[in-house]
This record gives structure tokens, sequence and C-alpha cells, in this order.
């Protein structure tokens, strides 16, 4: 649904993606607000928006795969642990600059995914999730039974920094993450309008049409490995750099799960929806954070630790809500918003 | 026409309303005069595979505040208020709440971080926020030390005090074998230090196994069959809760002899099966609770009983969270009545943190000394398992001993 | 017996297949359903057995009844506790299951247990073959079998009423002649009624009484049997020349689009 | 060789207890072809009710059995029911999601319940041990094992001689076809669901009696589906084989390449196996392989 | 006369022989057949003959126990679908399959797929080639779109439309691919007259304005006495018979399989 009164009079103009001066306005707008945030930001606010956006990144790639190509993959904190550590090994051990780990890590992350991908050529679905599953365990026993990775220990890992000036202070580092965040996003939102995003979706949908037509079905799944594990290697490199440690029960197998939900809760294969599923179970994960001590006073028995229990209690809670209520997510009711604010006052 | 209208002006309104609630987040800073309270803050692993032994941290340290406010009539006069969260085991989470915990209005100065993954990350930023950390001792960076203190000794120094104790009552003339079988995580592996191996060479305790078990698994069998083939005297080990029945339910039911040499963790499992346990050694750096008539331990288990707290919940880390709250309540008493409130730093409390020497709180319920160079104490307690109870080696009336100094050889 | 009147059925909410299909069978009769391959036949098989609801098919119009009561709102285990069985197209078997395990599931609807050891003689007088294949895995067995095996099974939940959806497809002509003997057989016998759905017309109207034709959802045509196998339309019908000379040529239909705008 | 012994034979009692997981979650794959990560709850809660009649409520061991056996039967009744019923006609990859969603939420409460300790069960089983010319048995788990093994006899049986078994595998194979026999398909779903929880609980009391009930138990519910996929989603008798070859597999890689590894090999092997599995022989040991149609 | 044409044409695709097994039963069995360019060729036959099957066959997704399949002179039989698409050969299907979650336009953009060239890099970025190769392709779509009379549904998500519109995104996806052969497997299956005719103004189109070979399964006889100029019919898995509509309609053989051969028997004790 177009804005009203808006028309393409080219194709150019059909496949933009900000297509008004509306739109513009609005981009710059929150553009421009996000990159003056840290000026008046609350520390913990930072801290939050920090971990947003990694998991913003890390969950792009998962929707890649698993929204857009429909090869599920609970492997997600494994990989991002591949980045992780492979950039921490690079500049604290071969002192080479994050600048060029960053991309490295992601590569070899997203190689490591090849592994992972390997055999969607043969089993699909709920067979694959499976594979995905052995996947993180053998990666994470991996990096902890290497000695370069400092095993179990971990590594401390310095700050990123260009000539003098270092990003170590949550502010500093936010931009880093922020630009990356965004050109990700670009580079995920552009993939899914051209060619390769539209064999990803054919291949999700109908796999065996999509062989039919002429794609080579395997091969598109394992790009969408790599890509997809690119991202979480990316986010594991700007998590450990932001972190300035790296050790391995960061990255655990609840997390893979907790990407899950957060695609479901946005909506599958929608990239708007990342954004939606990873603030909306964030907030919620606050909101329990904030609310439990309040719950143990009001409700003592509880005992101090109702947290980590009502955490996954409400996550799932919220999974099984959507599931059986709006399985796609709040991309699909954020279009409905949309469209009946744009044609109203007419209903839908 | 109208609503072509609302499609321009949209954005600007999301802009306006964007920039009006970031104006409302926005808050001025305070100064720290004479605080209303004094808020200390907590993050720990109150769930997870740790939980058993961390858990009571909490109530220990809820206690510990109860006690100092009411008899001690808090710090100058001042309420202390814990801050406790719950980072479920997560570092992503713990670091959330560290930034929430900072935030706070006065801030909160003291951090204890029982989490050492989340302690790791912690401890640079800490340093930059002006906040004194109190944290577990595994974590490496705690040796450059910032503003990281200790808990307590390291957990391969409580296992060498146990070691050191064991090869004391050692009667035979062949060496003692050991044999070490811990779970596979840093926690565990701790003690797989070359220090440590040192230590054992040194005082000639032979290690005949190093074996390791995840921490999901239901039977260890197959290593014990491995440990077994060594004939050890002794099975030394670093893990919690269950992991102890594990292994001397495998021992037991393998039919060999063994001795269980290993630190604190082992105390919560005493009382759920103490036969198994007869004989085992441990280290730890707290009285324990067995004691009926130390003044410490009866206040501690006054407040215990005074708030309902369960048996369970009578381990080290309960005593710790006292530990915390105490030296807290020390280091800003002593410093505010040297400085006054209003000129408080993180530096001076820092200063007077550092030269923390023989501080014993409650009647000695634990012995702590921190230097500029070494941020964890090094007085431990030697325990036996001995008919079914726990009782002090050494001295029946519990008496501190210095530990062996196993710290990692570049952090000296 | 069963009353089908001014049916209409729509698959996921878009497609009609059955547009106002109105057909009876009578107590103790063999009626055929013939048409073309896409005709509605199974379909409305499906409707009566209540089969539609596995496949997101929904009755949306008119009303199904089976001894005036109505059926079309009841699951499909509650329909063949009723007395219809349908005999379902393709022969599937429980493959994995031994030839009398599958015939014992067919009585699963029966609440009198007692009886089963002597309707597993019942069906083995009729299919002699079967008692020999007692113990095999009905996987294994070739399509005649298979075929005796499903109607076995059936006919193990004594139904009044079954509906058989192409029993001769593949099949070897001389297992058709058996098959439909035994059919034959079992509505002289038991004095079951058929609703038989056929492409193989004039086998299907050889040992039927009347006969339905369906064309697109719809019954075109309806007789005797014996008068349907003499009508000339009916040959016609089955290569798809239904409607005779009338028809407009398929090459003659008007090109709306300039041709040239598709260059390529 | 002792050794060897040694390590096969605690393989296999282990191996005994997997496979009573995996059969469970092979029973509800069978009839309704959702693979249920839920189960893993289900045998954590199984595990954590038992504790509670007997050692909390102090109940014999057979009152207690029989208590949980029927308070699991009423947690996979109810999982069915508001949360598998309600997605008949979606994908069954939403089902997957849908159990996973479902273990998440029972977490909560299992955590809430255990708030970080840990819980014995005080002993119910024989203790001590058999010494077979060098070679150890525990007597706690070889009852245990027997337990599996007599349970394993019962399903055998079940679905072999009952008219509900018969029916129970006739739906398994087809959901259509079944309706149209007769069979009331969504009872029979129920009545599975209903059946696999009680076993599945009966296994995590098993479990338990060993490594006691603390916060990764319900991770035991992975391992059952290794075990499951191993033997061939759809084959009770391939978990049963399965879980008791993962338990030697897993045991015997541990005996002998701890060493040469560094340790830890244990938790390694059973995903590796899963992995090959899934790269050689993706439908299992005896899973039935699906030819795709179009 | 115009088989005479024909003939004289070498054949697009050849297939030699071929038999296919699952399990015991016999799918297809010896059959040989050639399709010649620019023909329109129906395969009919009763259900169960091994029509899907042969189409099956034709482009990958089956392969034969016996037997090759000649594709412009090159040996298909083993290839994977994907190759023997990239080659020229698209189809459609009888049950629909397509992408449910894209829209009719992208589902047609996606069958352009194999004729575009752009890498991920490049798409992820968008720039310069990209976009411009992107419009170059949408032209194209645009024009299928519109000998389809799409324009409507252009931009509905496909798992929404109706039936009749599903068919013909299914079609145009086929000829976004250019193919040299297109297969359709009962392009008219539950359609009604008007809907049947729209089906066939496009077949003819597409075949007079491309002259792609068209293969289509079909039952309806009036569609094939029509449109296509040769028919061949399966029975059991076996050819039974290859000629002209007019040659098939009057083939006993052909009769017998339709109507069944008890005629006689039967029909004399009635």
């Amino acid at each position: 649904m177009r804005p009203c009164g808006v028309f393409d009079e080219t194709y150019e103009k059909d496949i933009a993606i900000v297509r008004t001066r509306g739109h513009w306005l609005l981009l710059i707008g929150s553009l421009l607000f996000l990159f003056i945030l840290p000026l008046f930001a609350p520390y913990y606010l930072l801290n939050l928006t920090n971990n947003i956006f990694i998991t913003v990144i890390v969950v792009l790639g998962l929707q890649i795969v698993t929204g857009c190509c429909g090869q599920i993959s609970f492997g997600q904190p494994a990989f991002m642990a591949v980045g992780a550590f492979f950039s921490a090994v690079l500049t604290t051990k071969f002192g080479i600059s994050f600048w060029i780990a960053l991309p490295l890590s992601g590569i070899a992350a997203g190689l490591v995914g090849l592994i992972g991908g390997a055999p969607s050529l043969r089993i699909k679905g709920f067979y694959l999730a499976m594979g995905t599953i052995a996947i993180f365990y053998l990666t994470m026993w991996v990096i902890t039974h290497l000695h370069i990775t400092g095993g179990h220990q971990g590594l401390s890992v310095e700050s990123p920094s260009i000539g003098s000036f270092v990003f170590d202070t949550d502010e500093r580092i936010y931009y880093i993450i922020l630009i990356i965040t965004i050109i990700l996003t670009f580079f995920a939102r552009n993939l899914l309008r051209s060619r390769v995003g539209r064999v990803f979706v054919a291949i999700r949908d109908n796999d065996l049409a999509a062989e039919v037509m002429g794609v080579n079905t395997f091969y598109y799944k394992l790009l969408a490995f790599f890509i997809s594990c690119f991202y979480a290697g990316i986010g594991g490199s700007l998590f450990c750099h932001w972190y300035t440690v790296v050790n391995s029960e960061q990255y655990t197998l609840i997390h893979g799960l907790n990407f899950i939900g957060m695609i479901i809760v946005g909506g599958l294969g929608s990239i708007p929806g990342v954004f939606f599923g990873v603030i909306f179970l964030r907030l919620l994960d606050e909101l329990v954070l904030f609310g439990s001590p309040f719950l143990t006073e009001l409700i003592p028995k509880l005992g101090i630790a109702p947290a980590a229990s009502l955490g996954v209690m409400v996550f799932g809670l919220v999974l099984i809500i959507f599931l059986i209520f709006q399985p796609r997510g709040l991309a699909h009711t954020w279009e409905i918003l949309k469209t009946s604010y744009r044609i109203y006052p007419y209903k839908n | 026409m109208k609503t072509n209208f609302f499609c321009f002006t949209k954005p600007a309104f999301l802009l306006v309303s964007i920039i009006c609630v970031s104006f409302l987040l926005f808050q001025p800073a305070t100064s720290l005069a004479k605080p209303n309270v004094f808020p200390v803050g907590v993050i720990a692993d109150l769930t997870g595979p740790y939980a058993p032994t961390v858990g009571p941290f909490s109530p220990g340290v809820q206690d510990g505040i109860q006690y100092i406010n009411e008899e001690l009539g808090g710090i100058d006069g001042v309420k202390m208020k814990a801050y406790i969260r719950d980072n479920t085991g997560k570092a992503s989470l713990g670091l959330q709440q560290y930034t929430e915990l900072v935030e706070l209005k006065p801030k909160a100065l003291f951090l204890a971080v029982a989490h050492a993954p989340t302690g790791e990350a912690v401890t640079k930023k800490a340093a930059k926020d002006g906040i004194i950390l109190y944290c577990g001792a595994t974590v490496p960076s705690l040796y450059p030390a910032e503003n990281a203190y200790g808990f307590y000794p390291l957990y391969e120094e409580m296992i060498g005090g146990a070691v050191k104790i064991a090869r004391r009552k050692w009667m035979k003339k062949r060496n003692p074998r050991a044999a070490i079988l811990t779970w596979d995580t840093s926690y565990g592996r701790s003690m797989m230090t070359q220090e440590f191996f040192d230590y054992c060479k040194k005082i000639n305790v032979d290690i005949v196994a190093k074996e390791l078990f995840g921490i999901r698994d239901i039977d260890v069998t197959t290593q014990m069959v491995r440990i077994r083939s060594k004939k050890p005297d002794w099975i030394m080990t670093c893990i919690a809760g269950g992991g102890y029945m594990l292994i001397m339910k495998a021992a037991q039911e393998l039919n060999m002899n063994v001795k269980m040499v290993t630190h604190v963790g082992l105390e919560s499992m005493v009382q759920v099966n103490p036969e198994l346990f007869e004989g085992a050694i441990y280290g730890t750096a707290m009285r324990s609770f067995h004691e009926n008539n130390h003044p410490g331990i009866n206040k501690i288990k006054e407040y215990m009983k005074k708030n309902n707290r369960s048996k369970k919940e009578e381990v080290m880390f309960y005593t710790l969270g006292w530990e915390y709250v105490l030296i807290v309540h020390k280091v800003v008493s002593d410093v505010v009545k040297k400085v006054g409130w209003s000129n408080l730093t993180t530096e001076l409390l820092k200063k007077e943190m550092s030269s923390l020497t023989n501080f014993m709180p409650l009647e000695g319920i634990v012995k702590t000394t921190y230097t500029p160079k070494r941020r964890t104490t090094r007085w431990g307690l030697p325990c036996e398992v001995f008919n079914g109870k726990i009782r002090y080696l050494l001295d029946p009336k519990g008496v501190f001993i210095e530990l062996p100094d196993l710290r990692p050889t570049k952090y000296r | 017996m069963l009353n089908i009147e001014n049916v209409e059925v729509i698959y996921s909410d878009v497609i009609l297949v059955l547009k106002g299909v109105s057909l009876n069978v009578p107590a103790g009769k063999i009626i055929s359903l013939l048409g073309a391959n896409g005709a509605g036949k199974t379909t409305t098989l499906k409707a009566i057995s209540g089969l539609l609801h596995t496949e997101l098919g929904q009755v949306t119009d008119g009303s199904i009844t089976f001894d005036g009561k109505p059926i079309h709102k009841l699951g499909p285990e509650e329909i063949v506790r009723k007395g219809i069985v349908q005999v379902l197209e393709g022969r599937p078997t429980f493959e994995q299951l031994t030839t009398e395990e599958n015939l014992l599931v067919g009585a699963s609807s029966l609440k009198d247990k007692s009886n089963i050891k002597s309707d597993l003689d019942r069906i083995y007088g009729y299919f002699p073959r079967l008692k020999e294949l007692r113990k095999r895995i009905s996987g294994y067995l070739s399509g005649g079998e298979k075929q005796m095996q499903v109607i076995g099974r059936a006919l193990m939940a004594h139904p009044q009423l079954m509906l058989l959806d192409e029993p001769s497809l593949g099949l070897s002509p001389l297992m058709v002649d058996q098959i439909f003997e035994i059919i034959e057989t079992i509505n002289v016998n038991e004095k079951t009624s058929m609703l038989l759905v056929e492409q193989n017309a004039m086998v299907a109207l050889s040992i039927s009484h009347h006969g339905f034709v369906m064309e697109n959802g719809r019954i075109v045509m309806e007789d005797t049997s014996v008068s349907l196998m003499q009508n000339e339309d009916i040959k016609e019908f089955y290569l798809g020349l239904s409607s005779g000379g009338a028809r407009k040529n398929y090459r003659d239909v008007k090109h709306y689009r300039r041709r040239k705008r598709w260059l390529a | 060789m002792v050794d060897f012994m040694q390590f096969a034979i605690n393989g296999i009692l282990v191996g005994g207890l997997y496979a009573l997981v995996g059969v469970s979650i092979v029973l509800v794959f069978k009839a309704t072809q959702v693979v249920s990560l839920a189960h893993g709850q289900l045998l954590a809660f199984g595990a954590l009710f038992f504790w509670i009649f007997l050692d909390q409520l102090n109940f014999p061991v057979w009152v207690a059995l029989l208590g949980t056996i029927s308070l699991a039967a009423l947690m996979g009744f109810i999982t069915e029911r508001f949360t598998i019923r309600p997605l008949i006609g979606e994908s069954l990859f939403t089902a997957f999601l849908m159990t996973f969603s479902v273990f998440m939420f029972l977490d909560g409460f299992f955590q809430l319940y255990l708030s970080g300790q840990s819980r014995a069960y005080s002993p119910f089983l024989p203790e001590g041990t058999f010494n077979l010319s060098g070679v150890i048995i525990s007597k706690g788990l070889l009852s245990s094992f027997t337990i599996a093994m007599l349970i394993f006899a019962a399903l055998f049986a079940f679905f072999k001689f009952t008219r509900t078994g018969l029916q129970m595998r006739a739906t398994s194979e087809n959901h259509i076809l079944a309706q149209s026999a007769g069979i009331g398909v969504k009872k029979v779903f129920t009545l599975i669901w209903i059946i696999s929880s009680a076993v599945v609980a009966i296994g995590g009391i098993a479990c338990a009696n060993v490594m006691d009930i603390h916060y990764p138990l319900p991770y035991i519910g992975i391992k059952g589906l290794i075990v499951a996929m191993f033997g061939g989603l759809e084959s009770i008798g391939g978990a049963l084989l399965a879980g008791i070859l993962l338990g030697l597999i897993e045991n015997l890689s541990s005996g002998y390449l701890d060493g040469p590894l560094g340790g830890g090999v244990k938790d390694a092997a059973a995903y590796v196996i899963l992995l090959l599995i899934l790269i050689v022989k993706p439908y299992g040991l005896f899973g039935l392989k699906k030819i795709e149609r179009i | 006369m115009a088989r005479i044409d024909q003939q004289s044409r070498n054949p697009i695709l050849e297939i030699d022989n071929i038999s296919l097994n699952f399990g015991g039963t016999v799918a297809l069995k010896d059959i040989n057949m050639d399709i010649l360019p620019g023909e329109i060729l129906a395969i009919i036959g009763p259900n169960g003959a091994g029509k899907t099957s042969l189409f099956n066959c034709m482009n990958g997704f089956y392969r034969p126990q016996k037997g090759t399949i000649t594709f412009k002179k090159t040996d298909i039989t083993r290839q994977p679908p994907y190759k023997i698409a990239k080659m020229g050969v698209a189809r459609t299907f009888q049950n629909i399959e397509l992408f449910t979650g894209l829209t009719a336009l992208d589902n047609l953009m996606a069958a352009r797929h194999i004729l575009m060239k752009q890498g991920a890099l490049a798409g992820g970025f968008f720039f310069g080639s990209a976009r411009k190769e992107e419009v170059q392709h949408r032209q194209v779509v645009e024009d299928i779109i519109d000998l389809l009379d799409m324009e409507s549904i252009r931009k509905k998500v496909v798992g929404s439309l109706p039936y009749g519109q599903r068919k013909r995104v299914d079609m145009g996806r086929a000829l976004c691919m250019e193919p040299d052969v297109l297969l359709l497997d009962e392009p008219m299956a539950g359609m009604n007259v008007e809907e049947k005719e729209d089906m066939a103004r496009f077949i003819l189109d597409i075949h007079e304005l491309k002259e792609t070979s068209i293969v289509l399964v079909e039952h309806d006889m009036a569609v094939i006495m029509d449109l296509v100029s040769r028919g061949i019919v399966l029975d059991f898995g076996r050819k039974i018979a290859d000629g002209t509509p007019e040659e098939i309609k009057d083939n006993p053989q052909v009769i017998k399989a339709y109507l069944g051969d008890k005629f006689s028997k039967k029909g004399v004790s009635l």
C-alpha cells in the first residue's frame, strides 16, 4: 500500500525503498536523532541501545537465512562466537587492527557457517534445525578446547581505536555500532529486493519450484548461510570489542533460541520485523528485570531470583501467543496499521 | 487533499515527539552530599549452574545490611540499601544491569559481581565509572586490578590449603596420589594451573590423573574408571552442587577408597549425604555454620532465623554477603570519619580498601587482608568431614591459616 | 437413504468445486457417479464422508442427510459410526501394518468387540486370498490385493453405505473384473448400498442400478444404468465432447492484446 | 578389556535412559508428525513431581510414582490441547516452534521452583554394586535400566496387541486414511501425548536419580531428540537401539578419546553423531524415507 | 501438410526408451517420443497413466532407471533440475507451486533469475549495474504481465489470489524464463469455460509469438482438438497412441483406455 497520492512513474521509482519527501524527512530525522543520542542519553539507555543494535545485526543475519530462505538455524550464537574469538585472537595475538579484523571475522564466521549449511543439501526443516544445534555445540566445543582462544577462560580484548582516539566508552563505540548497523540493514534490505533475495524467498516458499526455475538451491542455501553467519560474525566481533572480554559463556544456546523468538515476534522475512522483534523482546526483558525486584517485595516467597525464571516464562508465553494469534508477527500488524492510516477514513 | 497533508506532516510530528521524549530522559547529575541511603549493588547469577553455591549471596547481603542498619546504625547514620540483580548467568544481561546500577541516584559506589564473565566485562568500565568492584577471584583481569577486589582466596588456593593440610595428615611413607576430576568449564578448570601443579609437586603430592566432565553429564564412570587404574588416594575437584554427588557416587560404586580434597563448594552437599563425603578435606575462607557457640556465627544465625532463611542457605556465599557489606561499612565509615561525606571519593575508598589488614568482622567470621598488589585475601580455614559432621582441622576452634600463594606468576 | 441436496463446496475459502450438487442413494442399490477428471466426484464423496475438513474444504451450502439426519457437520469418525465408509482413491493401506491388522483397524468404529473374530472370517470368505496374506506387511501387496484389503477393511465397519472412489484405477482388466464381481456380491449379500465413482464408465454402469454424470461441479445427466449405457452422449462425453457441435473453437477466441506488445 | 567392558556396560545402562526419553519423542512424532522439544520440560517436571511426592509429602514410592504419572499425563494433555491443537492445519514447523515456546515457558516455572537449588531423591532404588570379574555395575543404574526396558516391553505390547495401540499405529501412518476408517484422530493425538508424557516423566525420574534435579535437567530433552533422530523418528525399536548406541558411543569415545583430545569429548560425541546421521542417513537408522511428489 | 513440415525439422527434445519404477510399481515403461521445435503437443491419458511422471523426468525431478532424454543434443537424463531449467525447459505445475510469500510481480522477477547476472554483493548495495539490471528485466516482466492480463494483481501476494489467477502467475513465471520448451501440467484443470478460453488464448499467443514448443497435459478433449498439432496417449505408463487429434480420437486403444473394455462383455450380460 502506497501513501495516498503517490504514483510511480518509472520502474526505478517503483522499486525505491524511500519514495516520498515525507519518507526522506523521516529517515534523515531518525538518523539524526540516532547520531545525537549519546549527547543526552543516560548511560543505561546507551548500553541498552548498543546491545539492541548488536542483536539487530545478528538477528538480521538470522532473518536472511531463516526468515527469508527458510533454513532455520539455532546456531547463530556459535557463529557470533566464531566472529568474536576470531577478532579477539587477531587483535590480541597477531596485533592486527580492529578495522581489518572486523570484516575478516565476519568472513571467518561465514566460512564456518558454510559447514553449518552443508547438511542443507540433504535435509531441511526440523532436521536442519537439529543440525544447527549440533553445529552450535561442536563449534563451542572446538572454541573452548583450542589453546589460542584462551579456552574456557577466554581473552581480554582492547577497544578499537583510530590513531590515538580510543573507542573505549559506550558512547564512543556506539557510533561504530550504529554505522555498521545502518550499513548492514541497508544491505539486507537491498539484498531482499534484488535477485538473490527473491531467490531466497523462492527457496523458502517452494524449493522444488525454485529448482525448476533454474535455481541451484544448494548453492543459494549455502550463500544464505554465509551471509547470515557473516552478520553474526560482525555482531560477535563488535560485541567482543565493546565488551573488551570474550568468553565462551557469553554465547549459549539460549541466545540462539531467543534470536529465533525475535524473528517470530517481529515477523518472518521482514527487515523492519527484525527491529520490532529485537526491541520488543529486549524491552520485555528490561521490564521483567525491573519488575522482578518489585514482584519479590510483593510475594517474598518467590525469592530473590524470579528475573531469570520470569524472563523465560514471559518469553515463552509471548511466543505461544504470537504463534497462535499473530504468526506473521509485529511487522504484519504494522502493515495493517499503516494501511488503515493511509486509507483513513475508509476501512480496510 | 486532507490526507495528503497528513502524509507530509507526519514525520515532522514524529521528530518533535521524539525530541520531547528525549528531553524527558535527560536528567541532571547530582552531587554527593550526605545521602539518605547508601546503595550497594549486587549482580549475581542467582539461577543457573552455579546458583546452589552463589544463590545465598543475596540473602546474605540483605541480612547483613539489616544487621548494619539495626545494630550498627548504618554508616555514620546513613542507612545502607542493597540493589540486587540476577543476571541469570548471562554476561550481556549483567552488563545491562551494571549500567542500571551505575545510574542509581545516589550512585552505588560498591558493586559485588558474583558472575565471573560479567566481572571481567565490567572491570575496566568500573575503573572509569569510579566504582569499586567486589568480585569472584577467578577473574584474570583482577590482578592488573583496576578497582577490583576479590571475595575470597582463589579457588585453587583454597584447594591448595586443603592439600597442604591433607599432606600434613598423611601418615604413609609414600607420596599421596591425587587425581583431578573437575568440570569442563572455566570455573572447573581454574585449578588446572601450572602454579597449582607446581605447588603439589613441591609438597610431594603426585598428581596422577587429570580428568574433566561436562556440567550436564549424568555419568562420570568413564573418567572414574581411568582414574581408578591410577589408584589415587585423593580426588581433587573444583565444582558445585550435584557434581560432588556424581563423583563420589561413582567412586563408591567402583569400590574406590578415595578422599575428596576440594574447596568450600562441598559444604552445601555435606548435609545432603554425610556418609558419602566422610573424610573429605576442604578449604574455606569463612567460619562454618556447624559451629554452635561462635558469637559471629550465632549473630548470623539469629538473623537467618529472623528472616526465615532455610537450611540450604547455610553456605559460604551467605556469609560472604555479610562480609561484603561489613567491609563496605568499615571502609566507608573510616573514610567518612576522616574526610566527611562531601569529600568522599573513589580514590580514597580504594586507598582505604587496599590497606585493609587482618579485618575480622563479627569476632572473626572471616579474615581479610588486601594490599595494593594483591587484592584477594590469603587467609583460609581448612575443614574436614568427620563422622558426618564438619570440623576444623589444626585447631577445633578454628584458626585462619595462610594459604599458599598460587596467583599466576605473571601477576606477582 | 442418503440425500444430497444442492451442496456447495469451497476449498481454502476460494476455490468453488461443487456448485450445487444433488443426488440420492436409495437403500441397497449401487449408484455410479461418472465424470471426467476434476469434475468434483471425489469432492462429493469427501463431502459425504466428512474428510473435506482435513483438506481445508467446507460445505458452504445445501445439506447432506443420512436416514433423514443431517451429517455434513459431523467429524469423519462420527460419520463412519453412522454407517458410511469411504474407500479412498488409490487403495491407500496402512503399509506398515499386516493385512489382518489393517482389517482390524477397519473395526475401530465398532463399540462391540465380541464379533470381530467372526467378522474377520466373513471378510476372508469374500477374499480367500487375504487369508493367505494375513501376516504379510501390506506395503508389499500387489495392487489388486491391496484393493481387496481396502474393501475388506471398509466392510469391517458394517457399513450401510460404501463410497467407492475409483476402485478400478490402475488395475489390470482381469483384476477389475474380480473386484467388481465382489462388489456386486457384497451388495447382494450384505444389502450394502454403494456410491461408486468411476472413470471406467462402462464397467461401473454394468454393475450399478443408476448413474449420475458430473461435469464442472454439477450433475449434468442422470438415468438408469441401462439407458445411460445406451446413450450416445456418454461415449462423446468421455472424449470430452459432451456439449456437441455448438461449441466455439478455442482457436477462435478473441485476442484482446496487441501482439506486438510482447517483444523479446 | 575390563576397562572396555566397564565403559560399555555403563554406556548401555545410561543409554537405556536416553532411549526412554527418545521414545517419548518418537511416540508423539509417529502419531502427530510433530517433533517436540517440550518433552525436555515434561521430563524435568516429572522428576520434580516425584521429588515433591516422595521427599516433601513423604508418600510411599508407588503412590509417588502414580501421582507423578498422572500429573505428567495431565501436563501432556494440557500442552496438547492448548498449544498444539490450535495449530492443526498450520505447518509442522510452526508446531515445532510451539513446542519450543512451551519449553521456554515451562522452563520459567521449573527455574522458579528450583530457584537455583538442586534437589536429590532420598534413596528409593536399590543401592550398591555388583562386581562381575572386575566390571562394576551399579544397582541403582541397573534397576533404572530394567525399568526402562520394562516400559519398552509394555509399549511394544501395547502397540502390538491392543486395539488402541493398533489405532495409534494406523493413525501414525496416514491421518486421512485413519479418519476414513473411523478412528477419532484427535482423540488419538491427545492419548498419545498423555502416554508419551507419562513415559518421559518416568525417564525424568530415572535421570534425576543419577544427576539430581537441577537447572540443566530439561536439556536432557535435546539428548532425547538426538536419540529419536538417530533411531529414525518413527521407530520405537529404533529409539531403543539408538539410545543404547548413543550411550555406548558417548562412553567409549569419552573413554578412549578424552586423553588425546584434552577432555570433554562426551558432550561433543553426541553432536558429532547427530551431524553424521543428518548428513549420511538423514532419516535415521529405521526412519521411513519419504518420496517427494509433485 | 503441417506434419510433413515438422518432420523435416530436428526434434528439440528426444525421449529415448525411458522406464521409471517406484519401488515395485511401474510409472513409465519404454516411452519414446520427440518434441519438435515450435509444436504444441498434448500428452493425454487416464489418471495414473504416468503423464506427470513423464514431465518430472523431462525436467530432472525423477531419474529414469533406463533410457535417455536429449535436449538440444545434450543428454540431460541425469542433470539436476536447475541445470535443465537453465538450458531452456520451463514448466508449470498441476497443483500450482508458487512462491506464496512473494507478490505476483516478484514471482515473475524471481523467474528471471537465470537471465540476471548481479551477485549478492552488488544486489546488497544496489549500485549502478544492479539497479539498471533490475529495471531492464522489470520491463520484460511487465510485458509478460501485460500479455497475461495480470496488471491488477501485480503487487498482490500470490498466497491470497484465487485459483485461476494463480494459474496465470504460474504460467507467467514459466514464460519469464524465456524457455525453448514449455511444459504445462493441466493448465486448465478446474477452470470454467471463460477461464479456459483465456488460457487457450495465452497458449496460442505464446506459441505464435515465441515459437516455443509447448507440451501440455490436458484432459479436456475439446481443448486438445482445437489447440494441438499432435497428441500422445499414455496408459499404465505405456505409450498407446501418437498422432493428430483426429487419429487419437478414433484409436480403439484410446477408447478402451478411457471407457474400459468391459463394455461388450458385461454389457451383454445385462
